[in-house]
């Protein structure tokens, strides 16, 4: 096609960024329009179901990224263990509240996990997957938390409408 | 040991403890028998005290909490009146209980999500130098009238300080300075040169008349208006 | 040939390593011996002299390594983050301050802005607006700014003796 020349030019520019870069970069640095991106990704992704490539480009929150297959991941963590370690239960659960129910106060989530949460918060804090969006207008002007898109990126997701959905089964209230 | 360790992994808040008991028993959460649950509880909380595991004070809360639930269920029933139907003492604690377990199994499905996520390996972006553009379209105008700007802000500062710290003293030390360096003879207006405010003019006056006072200058003027001269006296010199 | 399979493992360890790996740790990893790992090294080469690819290998101390295509290099280039280009209040203030008063040393830069300047210093020599031009002979030596010909042409001046002469008014010098 009439692109097919760049090709090479978006390889080696997902290659050089490691981190995700949004089709509206891509497309000024090609300098040529977005829907023809598109296009140029989806080949070269195509090209690289073959079983002798290594690569695939996954599309995350902020745009595309070149990463390893996942069938590949046993060989690859011979080599490096670049994963953080995996978040503790109460981290987890902290995190799915505050994704679920952002922009929330310390206090609002611990009513709901029934137990503090200060060092979870400093944990999800330091690991950048939620940060401080405000205050909320109400007494003490509490600091309201919400996630990051480092948390969509570390979870793979493109946005927080890919979440997984709450159970239907369980209504919040038995009167409702 | 091993197991209390497990335990208290598991049950980090009363939440996590009471939704364990519940499915252990295999408990409709919308009909818990109070009762039941609440001997159960306590039970393991005893457990810990007996291990000397420091039991949050969350965990006596919903103690609390359970028992007077407990209580309130002992109680006869009053009739329900006209407007409404008694609510249930469990109703609050089974909300809660059904939200936080919503969030335990969205944790669950979250935790699948970021292992199916670590089977993807990316890489550190490449180093590249930062482009440093030259600023465009500045002018002379611009870079004076930053100077300008502090220019007057300091001038504000050196005018609250220096009526306070221009002495008589630092006057006379100045005078004597600028003497020695201009070969013993100086233009008065010379002497002025800290703020040029009307405290220093006074306090220049007053220095100059204490140094002739101690014989150290004397002050020469050829004629009214004309420049007034002071000079180190020989001695000095 | 016999190993070909192992090419995608070979592409993606390249990948995720970042550094060089050397052909003993290759080897080891897939399991093959190394005179196999070099063939498959080459024949990965080689897929990737295509146009329509933008990444190759290069042999450096210590192994092999991916990397992008030199001919890419002025695409890659424009990845580059670029500074903001207008200069900040506070680094004109102090960048006329240097102008006006060169050359000038940090201590004396903040006594007349009355805060610190260290992060302002290092954007405008970042910046190449300023250079460092000696040391003062005072105690600790302190480190002389003086403006570079980049400011010159940035303000449109031919030279230094074109900015008016408005040191003297500041200057609580006795010593001029």
């Amino acid at each position: 096609m009439f692109y097919d020349h760049l090709k090479g030019h978006l390889e080696a520019l997902l290659f050089a960024s490691g981190q995700a870069i949004s089709l509206g970069k891509l497309a000024e640095i090609l300098e040529i329009p977005e829907e023809h991106v598109n296009s140029l990704l989806a080949k070269l992704q195509s090209d690289m179901i073959n079983s002798e490539r290594g690569l695939t480009i996954t599309e995350v929150a902020g745009g595309f990224q070149l990463c390893t297959k996942p069938e590949l991941a046993d060989v690859i963590e011979k080599l490096v263990d670049t994963h953080e370690p995996n978040l503790s239960v109460a981290a987890m659960e902290t995190l799915s509240i505050i994704a679920f129910k952002q922009p929330i106060t310390r206090q609002e989530i611990e009513v709901i996990r029934g137990v503090r949460v200060d060092r979870v918060l400093n944990t999800l804090l330091e690991r950048r997957l939620i940060k401080e969006v405000g205050r909320k207008e109400a007494v003490g002007r509490p600091i309201l938390f919400a996630t990051t898109s480092e948390f969509l990126s570390c979870f793979g997701l493109r946005s927080l409408s890919e979440l997984p959905q709450l159970s239907a089964s369980i209504s919040p209230n038995i009167d409702e | 040991m091993q197991e209390y360790s497990i335990k208290t992994d598991i049950f980090e808040g009363p939440l996590a403890l009471l939704m364990h008991l519940i499915n252990k028993n295999e408990i409709d959460i919308y009909d818990i028998p109070i009762a039941i649950i609440t001997e159960q509880y306590l039970n393991y909380l005893q457990a810990m005290k007996e291990f000397n595991i420091d039991i949050a004070s969350d965990f006596l809360v919903m103690a609390a909490t359970l028992l007077q639930i407990k209580s309130r269920m002992l109680l006869p029933k009053s009739k329900p009146t006209e407007e409404e139907i008694e609510e249930d003492p469990r109703q609050e604690l089974v909300d809660q209980l059904l939200e936080y377990r919503q969030y335990k199994e969205i944790a669950e499905k979250m935790r699948v999500l970021q292992e199916q996520r670590n089977r993807y390996f990316f890489r550190q972006p490449v180093l590249l130098p930062k482009r440093n553009p030259l600023p465009e379209g500045l002018t002379l105008n611009d870079l004076i009238n930053a100077f300008a700007a502090l220019w007057e802000s300091t001038a504000d500062q050196y005018a609250v300080v220096t009526r306070e710290q221009i002495s008589v003293q630092d006057k006379m030390a100045d005078i004597m300075y600028i003497l020695h360096k201009s070969n013993g003879k100086v233009d008065f207006s010379k002497t002025i040169f800290r703020s040029r405010s009307r405290s220093e003019v006074i306090a220049c006056f007053l220095a100059l008349l204490e140094l002739m006072r101690l014989q150290r200058i004397k002050i020469e003027q050829d004629f009214l208006y004309s420049p007034i001269m002071i000079i180190l006296r020989k001695e000095e010199a």
